[in-house]
């Protein structure tokens, strides 16, 4: 027993210094933030990855340490937060945010670069080569197009793709090939940048794909949200700020509609029933065959 | 034009639309009643759904509408 | 409505719209004239320029009017 | 067109539509009553099934709702 | 909506909208008179122009949509 | 409009909608209360069926329009 | 919905539309808050013009909008 608490003691005694105050940065950076997120830096080249950092500067805070330090630092922050550590894995980084998980979602997926797919690489979605003209002269590489299985001939002096093609299935291998052809046509189909695998914010865990929200979804709402107010106000004749002058419109509305469909000899509608009565002229003219029957104005 | 007014006259009053009852509402408006324009519209209207042929019209800009404030 | 047809065939006719005759032509329909009903037409015409009302009917495209015709 | 409204409240309180009713409104609204006017209304009025007309309006976009104006 | 055109009638005699007229009308339409809703309504037409308001209705036919059919 | 929209968030959450919940809902929301506006609301909503009176619309072409035709 | 016209009560009372003051009014009308419908709320009405989506269910046939509701 008392070998086993000695053992423990030197393990901590055996953390360099570093180690320990990278721990320390690490804790602060979750104890500052109300949401902190385990973010994939994957493929990032370190270049690009410093313009990212640069870019988030303000909104949200990047950090990257080895993972065993990652975890440290998560384990020690206590539970809740700790659950994060299932996601340290591959090459991550730790991001802090007083924005909210959504809105840091939202942030970071705008953030992201289209980027070209190397042979190898798993695709991240479905592949497309869309129809186009390629501009590439006749030659091999219209067989090219063909074996990765895209429509392709030649019309016009160059080599078209017909039609949009799906090359490749999401989460299938790219091939040789078809990293060729992608290349050749420019086409990049990954998006690269800071990839959001889990966010912790008041106590709770924000998976990814509950954190893409459809703002366009959102402004529906809430235009059918007004709409529905706009209804019930109008409807219970609850007038509103915004609803009065359309209630009086519909009240004035309903009374020449009552007026006119009664055919109430009121002044202020008088004019509407002669348009009426000749409309109903019109249209009952406009039944009548016989040319003799009606008026010259009416005929043909 | 005031002869189909008469006929749609004698629809809103449920009478029979024929030259009889067409050539007195005319005769009251002072109009010259021709003999052959009334037999026309009678034989004319005999297949025509009045009601229906008169709601298609319901709906015209008001004349004052906008000139009403 | 037959009260205001009265009127228009009185208009077309080229006779005056007053109680005497709209109630002529409306009797002539068979109607069950309700001299108030006249008196308000009357009233209620007096400041309508009927052709210019007629006019903007006509200038829209009546229901079946356009269609059919 | 205050006629008309009158009409109309007494249609939503469930009173009677006739000469008193409309005129005790006209009068309370402080409007120069005409008789032969509340009359030609009430009978105007008498076989319209006034829920109907009125549910016609709303079949038209109320209140300049498209900003027009 | 017997409130709102309590508000029409006023507009149209030319009388003041306020809590003592809407009530005088509503209450000669035999209506139970909710102070509350009296209020809300003045309060709810201090900055709304009602000309403006019943002209931009007028501006739309009323009587059914027929153009369509 | 901020008084509708309260009602319309107790409508959802099930809860009646009286003078005291749209009061608490208000105030949450720092609105200034008006206790008439919240009373004439509440009566104004009495006798309707607000998931009916929510969906109609208030300003469209409803079953007149086509129909007719 | 209760998120959503929670925020629209918000808009109307000019206070802000943030976490606190969205949970404040779900609150007091006795809804059970998710903290993350109110987080997505408040992130995606970032990126919307309430105003101008507030006029445009004004402007447009109300009906079909409120579907999505």
């Amino acid at each position: 027993m008392s070998a086993e608490s000695e053992a423990g003691d030197r393990r901590t005694e055996a953390i360099p210094e570093w180690k320990r105050e990278e721990v320390a940065d690490l804790a602060e950076l979750i104890e500052t933030y109300e949401s902190v997120g385990v973010v994939s830096i994957g493929g990032i080249p370190s270049r690009q990855l410093q313009a990212m950092r640069r870019e988030l500067h303000g909104d949200a805070e990047l950090r990257v340490a080895r993972n065993t330090l990652l975890v440290r630092a998560l384990d020690e922050a206590g539970e809740g937060i700790a659950d994060l550590t299932s996601e340290i894995e591959g090459q991550v980084g730790l991001i802090g945010t007083d924005e909210n998980p959504f809105g840091l979602y939202r942030q970071l997926e705008a953030s992201k670069t289209p980027a070209p797919i190397n042979a190898g690489e798993i695709a991240p979605n479905e592949i497309t080569i869309p129809e186009s003209d390629t501009g590439v002269d006749p030659g091999p590489f219209v067989g090219e197009l063909q074996q990765v299985g895209a429509a392709a001939r030649i019309m016009d002096g160059s080599i078209h793709v017909t039609e949009d093609s799906t090359v490749l299935e999401e989460g299938e291998e790219v091939s040789g090939q078809l990293a060729n052809v992608l290349g050749e046509l420019g086409i990049e189909p990954k998006e690269v940048g800071l990839d959001l695998k889990t966010v912790y914010a008041d106590g709770i865990l924000f998976e990814p794909d509950e954190l893409a929200i459809d703002v366009d979804e959102y402004r529906a709402d809430i235009e059918a949200a007004a709409a529905r107010a706009r209804n019930l106000s109008i409807n219970a004749a609850y007038p509103t700020d915004r609803t009065a002058g359309t209630l009086l419109g519909q009240a004035s509305t309903e009374a020449r509609s009552l007026g006119v469909h009664a055919a109430i000899e009121s002044p202020d509608i008088a004019d509407e029933l002669v348009s009426k009565a000749d409309a109903q002229v019109r249209a009952l003219a406009a039944h009548i065959d016989d040319e003799e029957a009606l008026p010259e104005e009416l005929r043909g | 034009m005031e002869y189909v007014y008469a006929a749609l006259i004698l629809n809103e009053t449920d009478e029979e639309i024929n030259e009889d009852n067409l050539t007195d509402v005319l005769d009251a408006a002072g109009a010259d009643v021709e003999d052959s324009r009334v037999k026309a519209l009678v034989a004319a209207l005999e297949d025509v759904d009045i009601e229906e042929a008169v709601d298609q019209a319901a709906a015209v800009p008001a004349g004052g509408a906008g000139g009403a404030g």
